[in-house]
Protein backbone atom coordinates (compact mmCIF):
# COMPACT_ATOMS: atom_id res chain seq x y z
CA UNK A 1 0.00 0.00 0.00
CA UNK A 2 1.81 3.48 -0.36
CA UNK A 3 5.20 2.87 -1.22
CA UNK A 4 6.39 -0.19 -3.26
CA UNK A 5 5.41 0.01 -6.36
CA UNK A 6 2.64 2.42 -6.42
CA UNK A 7 2.82 5.44 -8.51
CA UNK A 8 2.98 8.10 -5.59
CA UNK A 9 0.31 10.06 -4.62
CA UNK A 10 -0.94 11.67 -7.92
CA UNK A 11 -5.07 11.41 -9.09
CA UNK A 12 -3.51 7.51 -10.26
CA UNK A 13 -4.07 6.18 -6.90
CA UNK A 14 -6.36 4.32 -4.82
CA UNK A 15 -6.26 6.94 -1.88
CA UNK A 16 -6.61 10.29 -4.56
CA UNK A 17 -9.50 8.02 -6.18
CA UNK A 18 -11.12 7.68 -3.07
CA UNK A 19 -10.83 11.30 -1.90
CA UNK A 20 -12.28 12.12 -5.11
CA UNK A 21 -15.16 9.78 -4.80
CA UNK A 22 -15.53 10.96 -1.22
CA UNK A 23 -15.42 14.94 -2.25
CA UNK A 24 -17.97 13.76 -5.20
CA UNK A 25 -20.88 12.63 -2.16
CA UNK A 26 -19.91 15.08 -0.17
CA UNK A 27 -20.63 17.89 -2.81
CA UNK A 28 -24.31 15.70 -3.45
CA UNK A 29 -25.10 15.69 0.52
CA UNK A 30 -24.28 19.06 0.70
CA UNK A 31 -26.28 20.34 -1.91
CA UNK A 32 -29.28 18.16 -0.71
CA UNK A 33 -28.97 19.48 2.58
CA UNK A 34 -29.09 23.36 1.63
CA UNK A 35 -32.00 22.53 -1.11
CA UNK A 36 -33.86 21.34 2.31
CA UNK A 37 -32.81 23.81 3.85
CA UNK A 38 -34.24 26.04 1.30
CA UNK A 39 -37.40 24.68 0.55
CA UNK A 40 -38.59 24.51 4.21
CA UNK A 41 -37.48 27.83 4.36
CA UNK A 42 -40.13 28.99 1.00
CA UNK A 43 -42.81 26.22 1.24
CA UNK A 44 -43.55 24.90 5.30
CA UNK A 45 -45.29 27.99 6.92
CA UNK A 46 -47.66 26.68 8.72
CA UNK A 47 -45.29 24.16 10.53
CA UNK A 48 -46.74 22.40 13.27
CA UNK A 49 -50.60 22.08 13.29
CA UNK A 50 -50.45 18.92 11.54
CA UNK A 51 -47.93 15.79 10.72
CA UNK A 52 -49.22 16.09 6.88
CA UNK A 53 -47.67 17.47 4.31
CA UNK A 54 -50.51 19.61 3.16
CA UNK A 55 -51.13 19.45 -1.02
CA UNK A 56 -50.04 23.29 -1.11
CA UNK A 57 -47.11 22.28 0.74
CA UNK A 58 -46.36 19.34 -1.34
CA UNK A 59 -46.83 21.17 -4.31
CA UNK A 60 -44.36 23.97 -3.58
CA UNK A 61 -41.88 21.49 -2.51
CA UNK A 62 -41.77 19.93 -6.10
CA UNK A 63 -41.40 23.37 -7.89
CA UNK A 64 -38.98 23.97 -5.27
CA UNK A 65 -36.60 21.40 -6.38
CA UNK A 66 -36.95 21.89 -9.58
CA UNK A 67 -35.94 25.40 -9.39
CA UNK A 68 -33.37 24.66 -7.45
CA UNK A 69 -31.61 22.55 -10.03
CA UNK A 70 -32.44 25.60 -12.45
CA UNK A 71 -30.21 27.68 -10.27
CA UNK A 72 -27.63 25.33 -9.89
CA UNK A 73 -27.48 25.15 -14.07
CA UNK A 74 -27.35 28.97 -14.29
CA UNK A 75 -24.74 29.57 -11.65
CA UNK A 76 -22.67 26.51 -13.26
CA UNK A 77 -22.69 28.01 -16.69
CA UNK A 78 -22.31 31.46 -15.70
CA UNK A 79 -19.02 30.22 -13.58
CA UNK A 80 -17.64 28.09 -16.97
CA UNK A 81 -18.21 31.31 -18.77
CA UNK A 82 -16.42 33.36 -16.42
CA UNK A 83 -13.54 30.88 -16.31
CA UNK A 84 -13.12 30.40 -20.48
CA UNK A 85 -13.16 34.73 -20.65
CA UNK A 86 -10.09 34.69 -18.07
CA UNK B 1 -7.87 1.50 -13.20
CA UNK B 2 -6.57 0.30 -10.25
CA UNK B 3 -3.71 -1.34 -11.49
CA UNK B 4 -2.07 -4.02 -9.16
CA UNK B 5 -4.87 -4.12 -6.79
CA UNK B 6 -7.70 -6.69 -6.65
CA UNK B 7 -10.98 -5.23 -7.85
CA UNK B 8 -13.17 -6.87 -5.04
CA UNK B 9 -10.36 -5.37 -2.25
CA UNK B 10 -10.67 -1.86 -3.85
CA UNK B 11 -14.69 -2.24 -3.84
CA UNK B 12 -15.07 -3.70 -0.43
CA UNK B 13 -13.35 -0.70 0.53
CA UNK B 14 -15.64 1.67 -1.67
CA UNK B 15 -18.56 0.30 -0.40
CA UNK B 16 -17.41 1.04 3.16
CA UNK B 17 -17.27 4.26 2.23
CA UNK B 18 -20.45 4.76 0.86
CA UNK B 19 -21.95 3.38 4.13
CA UNK B 20 -19.65 5.38 6.57
CA UNK B 21 -21.29 8.57 4.32
CA UNK B 22 -24.80 7.63 4.74
CA UNK B 23 -24.26 6.66 8.43
CA UNK B 24 -22.77 10.27 8.61
CA UNK B 25 -25.84 11.74 6.61
CA UNK B 26 -28.67 9.40 8.68
CA UNK B 27 -26.48 11.50 11.38
CA UNK B 28 -26.28 15.01 10.36
CA UNK B 29 -30.02 14.71 9.35
CA UNK B 30 -31.03 13.04 12.54
CA UNK B 31 -29.00 16.33 14.51
CA UNK B 32 -31.14 19.08 12.22
CA UNK B 33 -34.12 17.06 12.92
CA UNK B 34 -33.78 17.58 16.62
CA UNK B 35 -32.61 21.39 16.71
CA UNK B 36 -35.41 22.15 14.19
CA UNK B 37 -37.87 20.89 16.23
CA UNK B 38 -36.86 22.06 19.26
CA UNK B 39 -36.17 25.46 18.25
CA UNK B 40 -39.63 25.73 16.63
CA UNK B 41 -41.54 23.92 19.40
CA UNK B 42 -39.92 24.79 22.88
CA UNK B 43 -40.35 28.49 23.92
CA UNK B 44 -40.97 27.97 27.65
CA UNK B 45 -38.09 27.80 30.20
CA UNK B 46 -39.89 28.17 33.32
CA UNK B 47 -40.06 24.60 33.74
CA UNK B 48 -37.33 21.69 32.81
CA UNK B 49 -39.79 19.09 31.61
CA UNK B 50 -42.07 19.23 28.58
CA UNK B 51 -45.06 20.77 28.22
CA UNK B 52 -48.02 18.83 26.73
CA UNK B 53 -48.27 21.04 23.71
CA UNK B 54 -44.79 20.99 23.29
CA UNK B 55 -44.62 16.88 23.03
CA UNK B 56 -46.79 17.12 20.84
CA UNK B 57 -45.29 19.50 18.27
CA UNK B 58 -42.47 17.56 18.26
CA UNK B 59 -44.08 14.82 17.52
CA UNK B 60 -45.89 16.49 14.58
CA UNK B 61 -42.49 18.36 13.28
CA UNK B 62 -40.54 15.17 13.27
CA UNK B 63 -43.44 13.26 11.16
CA UNK B 64 -43.21 16.38 9.04
CA UNK B 65 -39.63 16.78 8.51
CA UNK B 66 -39.54 13.17 7.51
CA UNK B 67 -42.31 13.24 4.98
CA UNK B 68 -40.68 16.44 3.40
CA UNK B 69 -37.29 14.78 3.62
CA UNK B 70 -38.43 12.08 1.18
CA UNK B 71 -40.76 13.89 -0.95
CA UNK B 72 -37.15 15.94 -1.34
CA UNK B 73 -35.43 13.21 -1.72
CA UNK B 74 -37.66 11.98 -4.65
CA UNK B 75 -37.38 14.85 -6.38
CA UNK B 76 -33.67 15.24 -5.60
CA UNK B 77 -32.84 12.01 -6.95
CA UNK B 78 -35.14 12.56 -10.37
CA UNK B 79 -33.25 16.06 -10.91
CA UNK B 80 -30.01 14.32 -10.23
CA UNK B 81 -30.64 11.38 -12.84
CA UNK B 82 -31.95 13.81 -15.69
CA UNK B 83 -28.75 16.22 -15.08
CA UNK B 84 -26.48 13.30 -15.13
CA UNK B 85 -28.10 11.77 -18.36
CA UNK B 86 -27.58 15.30 -20.02
CA UNK B 87 -23.80 15.43 -18.77
CA UNK B 88 -23.67 11.64 -20.15
CA UNK B 89 -25.13 13.09 -23.47
CA UNK B 90 -22.59 16.54 -23.95
CA UNK B 91 -19.75 14.23 -23.08
CA UNK B 92 -19.58 11.85 -25.90
CA UNK C 1 -2.14 -2.56 7.93
CA UNK C 2 -5.35 -3.19 5.70
CA UNK C 3 -4.25 -6.46 3.34
CA UNK C 4 -2.18 -9.44 4.99
CA UNK C 5 -3.95 -11.65 7.24
CA UNK C 6 -6.80 -8.90 7.54
CA UNK C 7 -10.48 -9.66 7.29
CA UNK C 8 -11.07 -7.10 4.58
CA UNK C 9 -13.30 -3.60 4.91
CA UNK C 10 -16.43 -4.85 7.02
CA UNK C 11 -17.04 -3.00 10.23
CA UNK C 12 -14.94 -5.61 11.92
CA UNK C 13 -11.77 -4.53 11.01
CA UNK C 14 -10.15 -1.75 12.66
CA UNK C 15 -10.41 1.38 10.20
CA UNK C 16 -14.25 0.50 10.21
CA UNK C 17 -13.94 0.80 14.12
CA UNK C 18 -12.21 3.71 13.79
CA UNK C 19 -14.57 5.34 11.35
CA UNK C 20 -17.63 4.19 13.71
CA UNK C 21 -15.48 5.69 16.71
CA UNK C 22 -15.25 8.61 14.56
CA UNK C 23 -18.30 8.95 14.16
CA UNK C 24 -20.04 8.64 17.51
CA UNK C 25 -18.11 11.61 18.46
CA UNK C 26 -18.50 13.69 15.86
CA UNK C 27 -22.59 12.94 16.34
CA UNK C 28 -21.99 14.24 20.12
CA UNK C 29 -19.94 17.41 19.43
CA UNK C 30 -22.60 18.32 16.76
CA UNK C 31 -25.38 17.52 19.25
CA UNK C 32 -22.92 19.92 21.44
CA UNK C 33 -22.89 22.50 18.92
CA UNK C 34 -26.41 23.07 17.74
CA UNK C 35 -27.47 23.19 21.48
CA UNK C 36 -25.07 25.49 22.24
CA UNK C 37 -26.53 27.24 19.43
CA UNK C 38 -30.18 27.11 20.22
CA UNK C 39 -29.77 27.92 23.83
CA UNK C 40 -27.75 31.16 23.46
CA UNK C 41 -30.78 31.93 20.72
CA UNK C 42 -33.00 31.26 23.54
CA UNK C 43 -31.64 32.42 26.61
CA UNK C 44 -28.58 34.91 26.39
CA UNK C 45 -30.89 38.43 25.81
CA UNK C 46 -29.24 41.19 26.67
CA UNK C 47 -25.92 39.91 25.70
CA UNK C 48 -22.74 42.03 26.29
CA UNK C 49 -23.90 44.66 29.10
CA UNK C 50 -21.79 42.74 31.47
CA UNK C 51 -19.44 39.88 31.28
CA UNK C 52 -21.33 37.22 33.87
CA UNK C 53 -24.24 35.62 33.44
CA UNK C 54 -26.89 36.46 35.29
CA UNK C 55 -29.46 34.14 37.51
CA UNK C 56 -32.06 34.45 34.46
CA UNK C 57 -29.60 33.56 32.25
CA UNK C 58 -27.89 30.55 34.30
CA UNK C 59 -30.94 29.06 35.23
CA UNK C 60 -32.88 29.48 31.69
CA UNK C 61 -29.61 27.46 30.73
CA UNK C 62 -29.99 24.83 32.68
CA UNK C 63 -33.88 24.12 31.47
CA UNK C 64 -32.74 24.61 28.30
CA UNK C 65 -30.24 21.89 28.16
CA UNK C 66 -32.55 19.68 30.13
CA UNK C 67 -35.76 20.78 27.56
CA UNK C 68 -32.90 19.96 24.46
CA UNK C 69 -32.09 16.29 25.72
CA UNK C 70 -35.66 15.78 26.10
CA UNK C 71 -37.02 16.62 22.94
CA UNK C 72 -33.86 14.23 21.41
CA UNK C 73 -35.62 11.38 23.58
CA UNK C 74 -38.78 12.37 21.78
CA UNK C 75 -37.39 12.64 18.67
CA UNK C 76 -35.34 8.97 18.81
CA UNK C 77 -38.19 7.52 20.27
CA UNK C 78 -40.97 8.30 16.97
CA UNK C 79 -38.28 7.14 13.95
CA UNK C 80 -37.29 4.06 16.09
CA UNK C 81 -41.56 3.32 15.61
CA UNK C 82 -42.13 4.75 12.32
CA UNK C 83 -38.58 2.48 11.14
CA UNK C 84 -40.52 -0.44 13.09
CA UNK C 85 -43.73 -0.06 11.41
CA UNK C 86 -42.25 0.19 7.77
CA UNK D 1 -11.11 -7.27 19.62
CA UNK D 2 -8.39 -6.08 16.81
CA UNK D 3 -7.14 -9.65 16.10
CA UNK D 4 -3.36 -10.01 15.34
CA UNK D 5 -2.71 -6.29 16.27
CA UNK D 6 -1.37 -5.00 19.93
CA UNK D 7 -4.13 -3.25 21.66
CA UNK D 8 -1.29 -0.67 23.12
CA UNK D 9 -1.03 0.53 19.36
CA UNK D 10 -4.37 0.73 18.87
CA UNK D 11 -4.88 2.40 21.72
CA UNK D 12 -2.71 4.92 20.69
CA UNK D 13 -4.13 5.27 17.66
CA UNK D 14 -7.77 5.99 19.35
CA UNK D 15 -5.85 8.49 21.20
CA UNK D 16 -4.69 10.32 18.80
CA UNK D 17 -8.26 10.35 17.13
CA UNK D 18 -9.20 11.87 20.25
CA UNK D 19 -6.94 14.55 20.59
CA UNK D 20 -7.41 15.63 16.73
CA UNK D 21 -10.94 16.04 17.51
CA UNK D 22 -9.86 18.03 20.75
CA UNK D 23 -8.57 20.41 18.76
CA UNK D 24 -11.07 20.12 15.88
CA UNK D 25 -13.76 21.03 18.61
CA UNK D 26 -11.53 23.55 20.19
CA UNK D 27 -11.30 25.17 16.82
CA UNK D 28 -14.61 25.39 15.79
CA UNK D 29 -15.58 26.82 19.29
CA UNK D 30 -13.06 29.47 18.50
CA UNK D 31 -14.26 30.27 14.74
CA UNK D 32 -17.71 30.10 16.40
CA UNK D 33 -16.65 32.68 19.35
CA UNK D 34 -14.94 35.31 16.75
CA UNK D 35 -17.90 35.61 14.42
CA UNK D 36 -20.53 35.51 16.61
CA UNK D 37 -18.72 38.43 19.10
CA UNK D 38 -17.85 40.29 15.56
CA UNK D 39 -21.69 39.76 14.18
CA UNK D 40 -23.36 41.18 18.10
CA UNK D 41 -20.50 44.20 18.82
CA UNK D 42 -19.17 45.50 15.54
CA UNK D 43 -21.88 47.39 13.30
CA UNK D 44 -19.72 50.72 12.22
CA UNK D 45 -17.63 50.42 8.75
CA UNK D 46 -17.04 53.94 8.67
CA UNK D 47 -13.41 53.47 10.08
CA UNK D 48 -11.00 50.10 9.67
CA UNK D 49 -10.11 50.54 13.10
CA UNK D 50 -12.22 49.27 16.18
CA UNK D 51 -14.06 51.82 18.72
CA UNK D 52 -13.46 51.75 22.40
CA UNK D 53 -16.54 50.14 22.54
CA UNK D 54 -16.77 47.62 19.83
CA UNK D 55 -13.61 46.74 21.72
CA UNK D 56 -15.31 46.57 25.32
CA UNK D 57 -17.97 44.48 23.65
CA UNK D 58 -15.52 41.89 22.22
CA UNK D 59 -13.97 41.34 25.58
CA UNK D 60 -17.35 40.82 27.28
CA UNK D 61 -18.97 38.63 24.34
CA UNK D 62 -16.00 36.52 24.98
CA UNK D 63 -16.21 36.27 28.31
CA UNK D 64 -19.92 35.72 28.45
CA UNK D 65 -20.00 33.40 25.80
CA UNK D 66 -17.02 31.00 27.30
CA UNK D 67 -18.96 30.94 30.96
CA UNK D 68 -21.90 29.90 28.84
CA UNK D 69 -20.44 27.51 27.04
CA UNK D 70 -18.61 25.76 30.29
CA UNK D 71 -22.54 25.71 31.88
CA UNK D 72 -23.77 23.60 28.87
CA UNK D 73 -20.95 21.68 29.08
CA UNK D 74 -21.41 20.67 32.31
CA UNK D 75 -25.07 20.44 32.03
CA UNK D 76 -25.02 18.26 28.55
CA UNK D 77 -22.39 16.18 30.36
CA UNK D 78 -24.52 15.54 33.49
CA UNK D 79 -27.60 14.25 30.72
CA UNK D 80 -25.47 12.87 28.58
CA UNK D 81 -24.44 10.74 31.07
CA UNK D 82 -28.01 10.05 32.52
CA UNK D 83 -28.62 8.83 28.98
CA UNK D 84 -25.96 6.26 29.06
CA UNK D 85 -27.13 4.72 32.10
CA UNK D 86 -30.46 4.70 30.60
CA UNK D 87 -29.48 2.63 27.84
CA UNK D 88 -26.90 0.37 29.73
CA UNK D 89 -30.08 -0.36 31.60
CA UNK D 90 -32.33 -1.52 29.08
CA UNK D 91 -29.99 -3.44 27.00
CA UNK D 92 -29.06 -5.65 29.60
CA UNK E 1 11.41 15.85 9.84
CA UNK E 2 9.84 12.20 8.86
CA UNK E 3 12.70 9.99 9.48
CA UNK E 4 12.93 7.01 7.52
CA UNK E 5 10.45 8.87 4.60
CA UNK E 6 11.97 10.34 1.40
CA UNK E 7 10.73 14.22 1.58
CA UNK E 8 9.35 14.34 -2.02
CA UNK E 9 6.91 11.30 -0.86
CA UNK E 10 5.91 12.99 1.62
CA UNK E 11 5.94 16.41 -0.23
CA UNK E 12 3.54 14.69 -3.18
CA UNK E 13 1.34 13.36 -0.10
CA UNK E 14 1.20 17.34 1.42
CA UNK E 15 0.51 18.53 -1.96
CA UNK E 16 -2.11 16.01 -2.58
CA UNK E 17 -4.03 17.36 0.94
CA UNK E 18 -3.60 21.08 -0.27
CA UNK E 19 -5.20 19.96 -4.10
CA UNK E 20 -8.08 18.38 -1.94
CA UNK E 21 -8.71 20.89 0.58
CA UNK E 22 -8.37 23.48 -2.64
CA UNK E 23 -11.28 21.27 -4.64
CA UNK E 24 -12.75 21.05 -0.88
CA UNK E 25 -13.29 24.41 -0.42
CA UNK E 26 -14.21 25.08 -4.36
CA UNK E 27 -16.97 23.10 -4.22
CA UNK E 28 -18.31 24.92 -0.16
CA UNK E 29 -18.03 27.98 -2.26
CA UNK E 30 -20.38 27.02 -4.93
CA UNK E 31 -22.46 25.20 -3.07
CA UNK E 32 -22.83 28.63 -0.42
CA UNK E 33 -23.56 30.41 -4.11
CA UNK E 34 -25.96 28.11 -5.42
CA UNK E 35 -27.98 28.31 -2.38
CA UNK E 36 -27.54 31.98 -1.46
CA UNK E 37 -28.21 32.94 -5.02
CA UNK E 38 -31.50 30.50 -4.61
CA UNK E 39 -32.68 31.96 -1.85
CA UNK E 40 -32.07 35.63 -2.34
CA UNK E 41 -33.97 35.42 -5.99
CA UNK E 42 -36.48 32.41 -6.20
CA UNK E 43 -39.30 33.41 -4.37
CA UNK E 44 -42.59 32.59 -6.63
CA UNK E 45 -43.78 28.36 -6.58
CA UNK E 46 -46.77 29.14 -8.91
CA UNK E 47 -44.34 27.23 -11.95
CA UNK E 48 -41.62 25.31 -11.79
CA UNK E 49 -39.86 27.20 -14.39
CA UNK E 50 -37.63 29.73 -13.16
CA UNK E 51 -38.94 33.36 -14.85
CA UNK E 52 -36.72 35.77 -16.75
CA UNK E 53 -36.28 38.47 -13.44
CA UNK E 54 -35.39 35.31 -11.10
CA UNK E 55 -32.69 34.20 -14.55
CA UNK E 56 -31.39 37.83 -14.20
CA UNK E 57 -31.12 38.13 -10.39
CA UNK E 58 -29.58 34.68 -10.57
CA UNK E 59 -26.87 35.97 -12.76
CA UNK E 60 -26.30 39.58 -11.57
CA UNK E 61 -26.18 37.01 -7.67
CA UNK E 62 -23.34 34.98 -9.22
CA UNK E 63 -20.68 37.70 -10.76
CA UNK E 64 -21.33 40.00 -7.42
CA UNK E 65 -21.30 37.31 -5.32
CA UNK E 66 -17.75 36.19 -7.38
CA UNK E 67 -16.70 39.79 -6.96
CA UNK E 68 -17.00 40.36 -3.14
CA UNK E 69 -15.53 37.02 -3.06
CA UNK E 70 -12.23 37.84 -4.46
CA UNK E 71 -12.02 41.20 -2.89
CA UNK E 72 -12.63 39.40 0.23
CA UNK E 73 -9.90 37.10 -0.18
CA UNK E 74 -7.48 39.81 -1.19
CA UNK E 75 -7.80 41.38 2.37
CA UNK E 76 -8.05 38.48 3.95
CA UNK E 77 -4.63 37.06 2.23
CA UNK E 78 -2.82 40.63 3.14
CA UNK E 79 -3.99 40.62 6.68
CA UNK E 80 -3.07 37.11 7.28
CA UNK E 81 0.34 37.69 6.41
CA UNK E 82 0.80 40.59 8.39
CA UNK E 83 -0.62 38.03 11.20
CA UNK E 84 2.12 35.65 10.30
CA UNK E 85 4.85 38.16 10.11
CA UNK E 86 3.75 39.50 13.66
CA UNK E 87 3.71 36.22 15.45
CA UNK E 88 7.08 35.50 13.80
CA UNK E 89 8.80 38.46 15.22
CA UNK E 90 6.86 37.50 18.60
CA UNK E 91 8.50 33.86 18.92
CA UNK E 92 11.81 34.98 18.09
CA UNK F 1 3.59 3.43 6.68
CA UNK F 2 2.43 2.84 10.33
CA UNK F 3 3.95 -0.17 11.80
CA UNK F 4 7.35 -1.42 10.94
CA UNK F 5 10.09 1.36 12.86
CA UNK F 6 7.66 3.92 12.63
CA UNK F 7 7.64 5.72 16.24
CA UNK F 8 3.57 5.13 16.78
CA UNK F 9 0.49 7.64 16.71
CA UNK F 10 2.01 10.56 18.80
CA UNK F 11 2.55 14.17 16.78
CA UNK F 12 6.03 12.96 15.72
CA UNK F 13 4.69 10.32 13.03
CA UNK F 14 3.41 11.62 9.87
CA UNK F 15 -0.46 10.64 9.92
CA UNK F 16 -0.22 13.20 12.89
CA UNK F 17 2.00 15.54 11.10
CA UNK F 18 -0.69 15.60 7.78
CA UNK F 19 -3.71 15.71 11.02
CA UNK F 20 -2.08 19.03 12.46
CA UNK F 21 -1.21 20.64 8.94
CA UNK F 22 -5.07 19.55 7.73
CA UNK F 23 -6.21 21.46 10.71
CA UNK F 24 -4.55 24.40 10.15
CA UNK F 25 -5.77 24.52 6.84
CA UNK F 26 -9.60 23.68 7.85
CA UNK F 27 -9.14 26.14 10.82
CA UNK F 28 -7.99 29.03 8.07
CA UNK F 29 -10.96 28.31 5.47
CA UNK F 30 -13.57 27.98 8.12
CA UNK F 31 -12.34 31.89 9.24
CA UNK F 32 -12.54 32.77 5.81
CA UNK F 33 -15.79 31.04 4.96
CA UNK F 34 -17.52 32.85 8.24
CA UNK F 35 -15.20 36.52 7.33
CA UNK F 36 -17.34 36.14 4.10
CA UNK F 37 -21.12 35.37 5.63
CA UNK F 38 -20.05 37.93 7.86
CA UNK F 39 -19.26 40.93 5.56
CA UNK F 40 -21.65 40.11 3.35
CA UNK F 41 -24.56 40.63 5.72
CA UNK F 42 -23.18 43.78 7.16
CA UNK F 43 -22.31 45.36 3.76
CA UNK F 44 -23.89 44.01 0.71
CA UNK F 45 -27.18 45.64 1.49
CA UNK F 46 -28.84 46.60 -2.33
CA UNK F 47 -27.93 43.22 -3.45
CA UNK F 48 -28.72 42.40 -7.38
CA UNK F 49 -29.42 45.37 -8.62
CA UNK F 50 -25.90 45.29 -10.27
CA UNK F 51 -23.44 42.74 -10.82
CA UNK F 52 -20.70 45.39 -9.87
CA UNK F 53 -19.85 45.85 -6.19
CA UNK F 54 -20.78 49.59 -5.71
CA UNK F 55 -17.95 51.48 -4.37
CA UNK F 56 -19.59 51.88 -0.97
CA UNK F 57 -19.47 48.09 -0.95
CA UNK F 58 -16.07 48.11 -1.38
CA UNK F 59 -15.08 50.25 1.20
CA UNK F 60 -17.53 48.41 3.34
CA UNK F 61 -15.86 45.14 2.72
CA UNK F 62 -12.10 46.23 3.11
CA UNK F 63 -13.01 47.80 6.67
CA UNK F 64 -15.13 44.65 7.73
CA UNK F 65 -12.26 42.43 6.81
CA UNK F 66 -9.64 44.50 8.73
CA UNK F 67 -12.36 44.52 11.75
CA UNK F 68 -12.86 41.25 11.57
CA UNK F 69 -9.16 40.72 12.28
CA UNK F 70 -9.00 42.64 14.83
CA UNK F 71 -11.74 41.02 16.16
CA UNK F 72 -9.86 37.82 16.17
CA UNK F 73 -6.72 39.53 18.15
CA UNK F 74 -8.66 40.81 20.92
CA UNK F 75 -10.11 37.41 21.34
CA UNK F 76 -7.39 35.31 20.89
CA UNK F 77 -5.49 37.30 23.42
CA UNK F 78 -8.38 37.49 25.50
CA UNK F 79 -8.16 33.57 25.82
CA UNK F 80 -4.88 33.82 26.49
CA UNK F 81 -5.24 35.59 29.69
CA UNK F 82 -8.12 33.26 30.83
CA UNK F 83 -6.35 29.89 30.25
CA UNK F 84 -2.65 31.84 31.90
CA UNK F 85 -5.16 32.57 35.02
CA UNK F 86 -6.07 29.37 35.60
Amino acid sequence: LPGGGAPGYGMQDPHAQFAAAEQELEMITDMFTRLGEACQKKCILQRYSEEDLTKGESVCLDRCVSKFFQVNKEVSEKLTKLSQAN
Amino acid sequence: MFGGYQPSFEQQRMQALVEQKQMKDFMRLYSTLVSRCFDDCVHDFNSKVLSENETSCVNKCTLKFMKMNERIGQRFAEENQKLMEEQAKQSR
